[in-house]
């Protein structure tokens, strides 16, 4: 559940930035107050620029933290302006970041099966969720989808934890040739109405709509995490609004990402696009 | 050390740094992330009779130095207002302004009556930036004799202070401030957002799902200045200005122009601890040149020679 | 190849990308900077009938993503214009659109009648912008009845191609690109500079010597899309967009929206080069998007569901 | 004279930036163009960023230039945005420049002995005539004010014309104490009425009707680089007004400082502040 009260707008210096992958970079914060109060799936929203352009914030999720040493990482491609700035950043530099943000991934006492997917940069709240199951023993299992080699990163998270990534890319250069949905059937099938199985993914709309479809079909509950344009990121713009699927009373009723969501049970909003 | 206070026609504040409706929420979503006693007043998100789910997304997006939105007005209305948002801000070490939107006079005067016998409350302020459905979707505030009618209307209502928030998309918008004194409020909030509008040329899609929406952001300052520099050279009233304030510099502007008091929108999305900020170096700037008081800056504006 | 020609009313340009009025001089001062020839027109300077020194300095200040200017229309006035500038800009392998100014009908008028017997000019812009004597300053095309007025007086006096230009200082724009319309100009121009304003605060004087100016540049534009979109959407005349144009994006912004040709203006200052690179830059997005010719890309915004 | 219609916008690249004085930076370009048609006085217009912020272009003098070896320098200190953003750049960074613009400095033929002042940055473009000066066999005197030592710079390119300037600051810490004006003044009085001296000067605005005061006392004309806000910097904007002082009819008429100066005879234009 959400940890609301516990956000803080952080100056957060920059302790080591990587290009992980083609154009995806993992950058490292230190902040204490960040680390310590995250949950997985939960988000942080960062200035990327000392000036007014561009104007808004950026969100990212939280991809690894780790609270002791306080720190945490976000990792994300270069899309456009902000991305391209954050890439240019250097240890030492400071940000402003506010955070953490959203209600993350809820983990259902039931769970002893946990399958996380990522689609593309998808695979960011991933780790810190894998990590935060082992813990508690789940048996997790992750699947990761990708353009191609080039655009994979994460996977040494993962096999810290002893995890081993199904891997699936559109051009065949690693794992299965095609959509990661093709190895996630398969288990699904296996699994299909396990009242102890879990779906937790993340990726672009047109890949939640196919999780959220073969939730449906194999009779696996799922959760998904999805990204809107937001101008606040803590509730007060009203600007990033998802319409509900199950609607209270007549009318059109929507949630917030930013703060309803952005993890959301895979039957609860409309995907459009 | 400089004294902060400010009077807005009968309403006394603290300081003159105040949140603009909207871009605040109720308040209580920015708990942790700034002090609210520090402000001046809050101003709260526009409150309407019945609930609004709001527009269809996208009702956002980011320009250059600015953004547009169309919201639609999503509030949990006046009912679920006063029962689960109102007692938070009423607790607070600050004044208390409700925003009203309505279709029809009649559902400002409805909101109105609700909110009566609510104690805390400072003041309302009338957003008449709302497509008047009588008058063809026409904003209330597009045209002086509509102002002044609804202003009339409501104005029996009430003993509370009254602000009229403008638009600024009319040819004069002294015209409209006049006819808004006349029919009796305390004070012009300047200015709500500009029409502005933007299109995806991949998908040759307006950027916002409701087509033309609002402009808000430090893009619009100089088009708010020239606003309220409008009405202070011409009406006796006092002014609110808004309109792409972020920083001290800003606020002082619309001080120096004629402004009694300003409020923070947009800037509170990008860092919620803005107007705390303003009220800091506005004390600093005043101690740095020598102003006692508010009222020596307010309105200080030279002409060159 | 994607055919670039565009029809303005009676006006038939190579492309349509324009240069705006008082943005690009005489023509002359850009020579060596950028090819003329390149652009769908040139639109000069406003022309009035007795020179213009202008206003005092300061004349323009900077600002995020714009600036303000005030130049008071300073130019040589009309005899000047057709002995000095005219024959520099009549041999260009371009079509020539030149902006008057005035301050009473009869201004216009009697420009008109200086440049009738001048061969070349391929249509006149009407810059409606400017403060008229007779209605206490309120510019010309702030109300509908004057803009009727006006142009019919004009439209009586040549056979050329006649543009309105307007301001976007008002509250239905559809109204004033009405009255044009129905007063026989074959186009209208949108948008003129916003009015804005902008303090010194260390000073505490207005940035600009004037006070109130001409807001202009980036921010502007999602303002001029918005008027581009509302007349676009009722009134039945072509439309020139102006405002903010940097790019192609920004000119296929306005064309999809549905103006029929464009006009670079503050961008001219920054990089002359602009306007032909936009050029160069829509028929590359015509091809990619396999666009044979304008019409299919005019108007061609597409609603959401 | 105008060299306007040689003028280009050019893409410029960085050949080395060094900090000469405190916050004062000295940058060289490469362009063949720009160094072969420039004249002392002149300046460029520089785009300081790739994106719109700041919107306008910069405008500095040209410093010094080499045009057999296709570079021109540029002299400023830190004050504002754009000015810092510049300050930023490095070797093989490319600006786009529009130069060279404006009237220069104008040497009448029958000047023998040519005393440069320049008031803190405005020695920026006296390297430049200098050099000229000197190859025309014509006997140079620089004057230099600053506020302390550390805001002195491009003292060794005067020295490496055999030239040793007259340096006087605010606060004593080199050359003279005080304004420049004095030992200027001093050597003026000796040339009282001499018709082969001329005063070329650049500096702020009260010490450029410092220098039209002094020039008209000592009858010796001169001539000043004045500085205004330009948006375009070649004419088409004709926002950098300054009033006339020799009117032409009757009413206000003004001159343009992007293509009438910045340059002007001192007894041309009004200097207002
Ligand atoms: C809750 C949340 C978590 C996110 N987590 C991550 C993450 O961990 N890693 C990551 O790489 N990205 C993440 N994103 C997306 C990320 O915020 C955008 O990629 C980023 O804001 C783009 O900024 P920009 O300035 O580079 O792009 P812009 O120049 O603003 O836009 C470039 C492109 O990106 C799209 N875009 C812009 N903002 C968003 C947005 N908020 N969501 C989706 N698309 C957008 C635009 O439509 C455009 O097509 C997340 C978004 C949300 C809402
Ligand atoms: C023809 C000409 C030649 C110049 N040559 C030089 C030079 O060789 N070296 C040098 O250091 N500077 C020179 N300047 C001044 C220089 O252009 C400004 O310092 C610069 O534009 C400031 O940019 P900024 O973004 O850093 O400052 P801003 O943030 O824009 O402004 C900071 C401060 O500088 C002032 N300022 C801004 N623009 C100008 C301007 N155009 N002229 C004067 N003051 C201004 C502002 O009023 C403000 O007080 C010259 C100006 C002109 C017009
Ligand atoms: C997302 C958003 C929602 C807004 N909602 C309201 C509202 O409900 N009522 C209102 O009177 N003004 C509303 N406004 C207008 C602001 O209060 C303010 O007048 C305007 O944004 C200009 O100020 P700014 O540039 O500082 O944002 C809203 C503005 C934004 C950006
Ligand atoms: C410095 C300056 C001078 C202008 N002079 C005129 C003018 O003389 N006549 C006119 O019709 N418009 C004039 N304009 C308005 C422009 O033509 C144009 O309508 C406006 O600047 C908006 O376009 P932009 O944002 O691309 O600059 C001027 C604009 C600027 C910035
Ligand atoms: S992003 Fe502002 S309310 Fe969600
Ligand atoms: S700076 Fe534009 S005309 Fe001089």
């Amino acid at each position: 559940m959400s940890a609301l009260p516990s956000r803080a707008v952080c100056d957060c210096p920059v302790d080591a930035i990587t290009e992980v992958a083609d154009g995806t970079h993992l950058l490292r914060f230190r902040s204490p107050v960040i680390s310590n109060q995250s949950l997985p799936g939960q988000f942080v929203n960062i200035k990327v620029s000392g000036g007014q352009h561009p104007l808004l914030r950026r969100p990212f999720s939280v991809c690894r933290v780790n609270a002791r040493e306080g720190w945490f990482e976000v990792l994300w491609k270069v899309v456009g302006q902000g991305t391209a700035i954050m890439a240019q950043a250097r240890p030492g530099d400071t940000f402003s970041v506010i955070g953490p943000l959203g209600r993350g991934y809820t983990v259902p006492e039931s769970t002893r099966t946990a399958l996380l997917v990522g689609g593309g940069l998808g695979v960011a709240p991933l780790p810190f969720l894998a990590e935060n199951l082992a813990a508690a023993g789940t048996s997790v299992e992750v699947y990761v989808g990708a353009r191609s080699k080039g655009d994979l990163s994460m996977l040494e998270a993962f096999g810290s934890l002893g995890l081993e990534p199904v891997i699936a890319t559109e051009d065949g250069s690693v794992g299965a040739c095609g959509f990661v949905t093709a190895p996630l059937t398969t288990r699904l099938k296996e699994l299909q109405g396990a009242p102890d199985a879990h779906l937790f993914s993340c990726g672009p709309t047109g890949f939640l709509k196919a999780m959220t479809a073969l939730s449906k079909q194999y009779e696996i509950p799922g959760q998904i995490a999805i990204e809107t344009v937001m101008a606040c990121g803590f509730g007060i713009c009203v600007g990033c609004a998802v319409p509900a699927k199950r609607q209270v009373g007549t009318g059109r009723r929507y949630k917030l990402a930013c703060i309803d969501g952005p993890v959301f049970d895979s039957d609860e909003v409309e995907l459009d696009g | 050390m400089a004294d902060l206070t400010t009077t807005i026609g009968p309403l006394q504040l603290k300081n003159p740094v105040l949140v603009a409706s909207g871009t605040f929420g109720y308040g209580q979503e920015v708990v942790g992330l700034m002090d609210l006693n520090r402000l001046g007043a809050v101003v709260t998100k526009s409150v309407s009779l019945e609930p609004r789910p709001g527009n269809p997304p996208p009702r956002i997006c980011e320009l250059p130095g600015g953004m547009l939105n169309s919201i639609g007005l999503a509030n949990v209305g006046v009912e679920a207002f006063v029962e689960q948002k109102l007692p938070f801000l009423a607790a607070l070490d600050t004044k208390l302004i409700v925003n009203i939107a309505g279709r029809t006079p009649d559902d400002y005067v409805a909101v109105i009556h609700h909110l009566e016998d609510q104690p805390n409350i400072d003041g309302y302020e009338l957003n008449f930036s709302c497509p008047n459905v009588k008058k063809g979707g026409l904003e209330f505030s597009q045209d002086p004799t509509t102002t002044a009618g609804v202003v009339n209307v409501i104005r029996k209502q009430t003993q509370r202070p009254l602000i009229a928030k403008l638009t600024p998309n009319v040819t004069r918008i002294r015209e409209i401030a006049q006819a808004a004194a006349d029919g009796g409020v305390d004070a012009v909030s300047l200015i709500n957002t500009l029409v502005g509008f933007a299109v995806d040329v991949e998908t040759r899609r307006p950027r916002i799902h409701a087509g033309a929406a609002g402009y808000s952001g430090p893009a619009i300052k100089p088009v708010a200045l020239a606003k309220v520099l409008e009405v202070a050279e011409h009406v006796d009233i006092p002014i609110i200005g808004i309109g792409g304030i972020c920083n001290v510099t800003d606020a002082l502007e619309f001080l120096i122009t004629g402004a009694c008091a300003i409020q923070v929108g947009t800037a509170n999305f990008i860092d919620p601890g803005s107007a705390p900020r303003i009220v800091d170096e506005l004390e600093q700037y005043m101690n740095a040149h020598k102003l006692a008081a508010l009222p020596e800056l307010i309105g200080s504006l030279k002409k060159w020679s």
